[in-house]
């Protein structure tokens, strides 16, 4: 199953990957990281189809995005 | 499970300090990747302009120089014609590339100096608080510009492809915007092109990024987004000026 | 070594070329044109670059490009146009480049005049720049020497990481004497130099351990606050005043005045030197070479308990060169002055005067 | 020993050449100090041109001597603005062919060529300035005239070969004039 | 017997030093009368640029300032909004205008501050010895480009008139010459239009030039007049290229 | 009088609209942008002119220009901007025109920092470009100083016909104090004086007997030479010498030391120096108000039988305050500094340290 | 008497209003020199943002205190910062909704004020910073707890005016717990 | 009959009239002025037609042209 990485530290919660995917998998918690932004996680991991669209749109290269072999 | 996505080898962890949302961060990663993929990142040397362009020098792992307010292309045609073998890129924001430096980046466009410049445009002097820049739209308010941009007293939004476009020197120029996929992908294309062209010795490469700046605009990184959908992309027309 | 008669501009730019200089930009002003016009011609010759700026700031800049990628490279300009070169001299300054710069001075202020003078003394030891930083700043006298200080810049620009100054004069620039030219540096010596200069130029990483940053602030691939690097600069100055002060004297051991001067009118003071002693005056003749660091000790060293007067002899009004003699004189002698500006040469027969009229009965 | 020469006239008459060529003259066959300054007006054409040469024992101070030993005139500005710089007892060139006016000093050595006409004569106007310097070389003996006349023809000659012959002719008429008046004041 | 033809009233009877046959003579001689017809003199700045027109100051009778190379057209947008009554004209080269002064040039074009501009195109740095200006054409001559201008090394000439008509801050923007009588009539129409836009409150303005410089290019006057026919007027275009 | 609690960059502005200015050209660099954007809003209300220049230089290009239409006006910068004007600066003391530079200088050299510094001592004291033309010098320590300073510096810039020049910083740019803003001139006044100012200003002839004209290098409408120009501005700054020293001192009657310093470190030696006295340490203050010209006879008022040193603060390494004090000592008391540059603040503890150092034994 | 103070936090949290609420009501109500100066970094956005309060009888030295006598933490970042920067004896604010952290300080006074939980249950997070001031002049006195009050409805008020109501109520909690700290601490 | 009067301390025998002028009317001199130009004179001013030609075409403003009223 396809699946995403978000590495909290790089993210700034934009919301551009929340808005961007097609399937909902993002959304964001009320924790912050280190730099003091509400970062986003997959909050649907399941739904991910690993089409990369919120990785491509994230400003910050703070998605990774993984499928199957 | 296969990485299909990845940041690009090119930046480092250290965090940028570019602003939640801000396209500076999307224009610097997609030139990192597209060197990657050139595999020009150990060729490479980036002249940054002043600006919040600063920032790159610590995130970007790449040769890099700073250079005086508006005189990166100058630098630039300097380090070129000096070390023809380094691919020379100029990363500027549009205080600092079509105001203070106008002369510069005309010249250096004129003589068709074999560098390639980015060109970040958001409309307004971020890193110093939102001031009015050559690119502001009319009627956009800004720190220096309290009722408006209007065209009697500021003149009118500069259209810097256009402008250069009606140059000999340059060889490639294209203005892009990252505000969804396909207009990411688009914009990666145009940094590969335009750097092919300094590969292939074809002179003066230009991208222009339509940009924006959520801070200095008041807008929400979504809704500034949809300011540049709405308003700059009908000011700045996306597409290709020059292909030589 | 053969003596060729050259006009100081183009002497200056052979000179540089000889220096291992690869790379000139500048932009076109009197009286400095045959700096780069020469440069136009022998850099195809050399294999080095020649580029026209589109302005003095761009040239600047241009240089500092030059600079960053570890070569040796140069500008000039004239007064004005280097006030233009300001903040990136500075910048140069902040980001140790190893440039030459070189002012071949007019009249003054703003556009002043086409015509030579030594009105950018202060700009030239204390400010060329916002900051505080200071370069080492040579002045010389005739042709000769302004072709041997180019060609020491280039060393010591090197040596320091640091842009070096020259600050001449139109008359210097324009004149022509027999001048014995220094010899070519070598290909190979100037390719080990570059090499070693790979260490931290900016020309694409290729394979070194850490990508190379160069920025105003900090030494090139060094992290450090602002204020490091001010220390770090403020050492230097201080080390310069134990390694590179120079100056000359001249009949100071016995003198009851001491003229002193620069430059251009050193070279007339000193005749003037020549002639009141033959008239039986003990007039000395104290000169910087270079003006910054200043000599503070060629004056500590007089007799003052001798001295009828110090007679500062310079092409400013107001003075400025008097300002930094007055300031190490301490009150010790009387100072008078001898000036022109604005484009006139300081006259020989003024400098005999003035010198009588503070010298008193002989 | 030092010796100040002032040659002053109009842009495109060859003064700055006249210097030079003293001063090449004077570095290859002797041992001095030697310095040339140029002085010329804003306009390129028809301003003023004027040159100072000193050829001394010592190192020359100014590069602009106050005032000269020698003064050679080639207009009637350069005659009104250099009259005065001469010392008295030099020598003061004029080339009567353009310098219409006459000099009001009694006190100096005046020796009128009329060069600009001469040259006419030869065949060419541009050769006016080797008379002047043929007259001058033969009035002062500062430098040995075979020399001076084979640097001019080096220096011209590349350029424009087709007037050596006349520059020759120019140089060796002035020079009897130059002999003859140094005879007739001596 | 009736005068036909009368110098300029505006014209000192001080000669002004340019060289035989400049054509910066002809410029000042037509900006002179176009003011006297449009009786203009007595409301008129002039400022100056840096370059052989400093010679306009003592001959023409008008209020005028200098200022620093390059910077005409800041100097005059500021005068012109501080004294919004007086006709601001700047008179500059190319080397002015064109290299060192073009941000402050095509930022007073794109303001559309209503001042007129006086542009000298004679293709070099005339007054510190014919360098290479921007206008300079391929293949030729100066003093720092000793083997012709060529384009890689150098660029290629820049087309003002053009590139200013890129922006939409400019009313006036034409190119004359002065090399016979139909030209300069066409010349003094040209002016005249451009000052009774600046009069009308139209915004910025400008006419061309199209100069000579005898004495850099070594040729005599006459030559200078065809060399311009020949070579200058093909790569400058005469004609009207903005008229709102 | 009503006090108001306000920005210093906006003061700054606010005082200016109050003195009459009437034209403002800028461009934006941190730590300033608080007085074009000032102006920005201001100038319609009072029917003066904003312009941001596309650049420094031609910001300052516009000053000039509005200069010469004989309105007042003034532009603003920080360090490397001011670098950038130097060239214009220059021309408008060339050229007499009255208008008011204020730099809001931060660290050096080059860009530096966006920090609060006093680095730029030299350039704004000696060289704000070339040919050694002077300025008078304001250095405020508080708003409302910079306040007040600012409204007369227009009444200088008036009264000599010369640029006026405020040195202040980053910390008095952007910190907010109380101030009493000084009243509104009339436009009458402001009317009249234009009047006067038509006498030469350059807005086209209208009627006038002879063509104004500005140029560089005389007074407008003035013919003379570059030198004699030269001559007459040098012989303005010697009456400066006279009628424009300004400087404040304290406690230096019974003074064992001195803490001398200027502008935003001149308040902080100012407490250290409370601090010292009530620790009981005889200790003096003396503060140039006005740094050029530079007031001498303060340090030539100390009793230095008594003093066992001075000790000279200032926030720029290398020191350059510190020399012109040196110049004016002459050695008769110890001179010990204490430093800080870059944007780093000095630390009053850092100079009672340093001033119970060079006092010694109590 | 001088009174220095330090709030620390990041940019958007209304640190440089907080201190500006202190300095206008102090010019108003009192005759104090008053100095206030921020500090932010380049970032705009979740960059740190910082100021300076120095409320003195005499005039002030420097614009920005070496020591405070009370330092107010709105974030983590800032604690780290600023801990030191608090004078032994002195109060140390934190608002302990954002700074999860502990300070290390055991020589000062330390006031824990959950304001960012307090001010989303009035309903807008915004008004955390009233809250603070609340406990912080509750806790100093420095000021007449109804002049800071209305001088910060005053400036809040004029922008944001739906906030007024819920900016007393924050102060007024604040104030509390401001108040009960003092009387513990005494 | 039309006629020229050329301001010879004003010219710089450029020839620009010489070359324009449509009857010849125009010639130099050896005579050279103050400045050391060898200016233009008329010639042949009886075959002067009043054009006005030479005056419009003179960069120095040198002629001025007369016709019967
Ligand atoms: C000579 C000089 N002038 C002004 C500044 C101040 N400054 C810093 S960044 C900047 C411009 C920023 O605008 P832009 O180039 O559009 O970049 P952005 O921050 O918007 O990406 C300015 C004017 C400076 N550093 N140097
Ligand atoms: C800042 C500065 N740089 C350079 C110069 C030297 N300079 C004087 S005139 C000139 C340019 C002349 O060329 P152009 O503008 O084309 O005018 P032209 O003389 O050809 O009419 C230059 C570079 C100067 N005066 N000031
Ligand atoms: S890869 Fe596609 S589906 Fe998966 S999270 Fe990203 S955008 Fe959504
Ligand atoms: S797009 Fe990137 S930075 Fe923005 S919220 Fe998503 S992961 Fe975070
Ligand atoms: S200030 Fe604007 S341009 Fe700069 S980083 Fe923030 S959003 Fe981006
Ligand atoms: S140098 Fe050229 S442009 Fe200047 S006056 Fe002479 S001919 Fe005209
Ligand atoms: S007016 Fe006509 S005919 Fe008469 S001289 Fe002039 S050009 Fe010739
Ligand atoms: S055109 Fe004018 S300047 Fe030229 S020769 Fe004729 S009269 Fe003289
Ligand atoms: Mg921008
Ligand atoms: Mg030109």
């Amino acid at each position: 199953m396809p699946k995403i990485e978000i590495e909290s530290e790089f993210c700034k919660g934009c919301l551009f990957c929340v808005e961007a995917c097609p399937k909902d998998v993002i959304g964001t918690t009320s924790a912050v990281n280190d730099k003091g932004y509400q970062y986003a996680v997959p909050v649907h991991q399941e739904n991910c189809i690993g089409c990369s669209i919120c990785a491509i749109i994230c400003p910050d290269a703070a998605i990774e995005v993984y499928k199957e072999d | 499970m296969k990485k299909v996505y990845s940041r690009p080898i090119g930046l480092h962890r250290n965090i940028n300090g570019y602003c939640p949302g801000c396209l500076h961060s999307a224009a610097g990663k997609i030139i990192m990747s597209a060197l990657e993929e050139l595999n020009l990142l150990e060729k490479t040397a980036m002249v940054d302009g002043v600006g919040c362009c600063a920032n790159n020098n610590n995130y970007m792992d790449l040769d890099a120089i700073g250079t005086p307010h508006g005189r990166a292309c100058a630098t630039a045609s300097a380090i070129k014609r000096c070390s023809p073998e380094t691919i020379v890129i100029t990363y500027q924001g549009d205080g600092d590339l079509a105001s203070i430096g106008l002369a510069e980046t005309m010249m250096a466009a004129n003589r068709g100096d074999n560098i390639t410049v980015f060109f970040i445009n958001n409309a307004n002097y971020g890193m110093t608080g939102g001031q009015m820049a050559p690119t502001t739209l009319l009627d956009m308010k800004t720190t220096t510009t309290p009722f408006g941009r209007n065209p009697e007293e500021h003149g009118y939004p500069m259209d810097m492809c256009k402008v250069l476009s009606t140059l000999k020197g340059p060889s490639y120029i294209a203005r892009v915007t990252c505000t969804d996929v396909p207009n990411v992908r688009k914009a990666k294309e145009a940094v590969k092109e335009a750097l092919q062209h300094q590969v292939d010795g074809k002179g003066f490469s230009m991208v222009e990024f339509v940009s924006n700046c959520p801070t200095n605009w008041g807008l929400t990184p979504l809704e500034s987004l949809k300011f540049i959908k709405e308003h700059m992309l009908a000011e700045y027309p996306l597409g290709v000026y020059r292909n030589l | 070594m053969d003596k060729v008669f050259m006009k100081g501009c183009q002497a200056i730019a052979e000179a540089a070329i000889r220096a291992g200089c690869r790379f000139f930009a500048g932009y076109p002003i009197t009286p400095q044109n045959e700096v780069p016009e020469y440069f136009s011609r022998r850099m195809p010759e050399v294999g080095g670059v020649f580029l026209q700026g589109e302005s003095e700031t761009a040239s600047a800049a241009m240089l500092y490009g030059a600079g960053a990628t570890g070569i040796r490279a140069m500008t000039s300009s004239s007064s004005c146009g280097i006030s233009l070169m300001s903040e990136a001299i500075g910048w140069m300054a902040g980001a140790c480049m190893p440039v030459v710069i070189c002012n071949v001075a007019r009249g003054g202020p703003g556009i002043g005049s086409i015509q030579p003078s030594q009105q950018d003394y202060f700009q030239a030891t204390k400010a060329s720049g916002n900051g505080g930083f200071r370069m080492l700043v040579f002045a010389p006298s005739t042709v000769q020497e302004a072709v041997d200080m180019t060609y020491r810049a280039f060393d010591l620009a090197q040596k320091y990481k640091y842009p070096v100054y020259i600050l001449t004069d139109g008359f210097t620039g324009e004149m022509m004497e027999p001048v014995v030219l220094p010899e070519m540096r070598s290909e190979e010596f100037l390719a080990a130099e570059r090499k070693a200069n790979d260490a931290w130029a900016v020309r694409g990483r290729n394979g070194a351990p850490k990508a190379h940053k160069i920025r105003c602030g900090a030494r090139p691939g060094v992290v450090c606050t602002l204020e490091e690097k001010n220390i770090e600069d403020w050492e230097m100055y201080e080390q310069w005043k134990k390694d590179e002060i120079e100056y000359e004297t001249y009949g100071t051991e016995d003198a009851e005045l001491i003229i002193t001067a620069y430059g251009i009118s050193a070279r007339i003071a000193r005749s003037a030197v020549s002639i009141l002693r033959k008239e039986g005056y003990r007039v000395g003749f104290v000169r910087p070479i270079k003006i910054h660091p200043f000599p503070e000790i060629a004056y500590e060293q007089l007799d003052y308990s001798k001295l009828r007067g110090i007679l500062c002899a310079e092409m400013s009004i107001p003075p400025q060169f008097a300002y930094d003699v007055e300031a190490v004189v301490r009150k010790r002698a009387p100072i008078a002055t001898c000036l022109r500006s604005g484009g006139e040469i300081i006259e020989r027969s003024a400098i005999i005067d003035a010198a009588k009229k503070l010298y008193g009965d002989k | 020993m030092e010796n100040t020469i002032l040659i002053g006239g109009i842009g495109g008459q060859g003064i700055l050449m006249f210097g030079q060529l003293l001063c090449q003259t004077a570095l290859e066959t002797t041992d001095k100090y030697i310095t040339y300054f140029p002085s010329y007006s804003m306009e390129k054409r028809g301003g003023t041109s004027d040159c100072y040469v000193t050829l001394s024992d010592e190192p020359v101070g100014s590069p602009k001597a106050e005032k000269s030993d020698y003064v050679v005139i080639f207009a009637n500005q350069a005659l009104k603005k250099f009259e005065d710089a001469l010392y008295p007892g030099g020598a003061l060139f004029i080339d009567t062919s353009v310098c219409t006016e006459k000099p009001n000093r009694t006190d100096v050595h005046i020796v009128e060529v009329p060069a600009g006409e001469i040259a006419r004569e030869i065949g060419d106007a541009r050769v006016a300035n080797l008379c002047m310097l043929g007259a001058f070389i033969g009035y002062t003996e500062i430098l040995p005239p075979d020399k001076v006349l084979a640097t001019a023809l080096k220096k011209i000659g590349a350029k424009r070969p087709e007037l050596r012959a006349l520059n020759e002719e120019a140089f060796n008429k002035g020079m009897e004039i130059g002999t003859a008046a140094k005879a007739a004041h001596v």
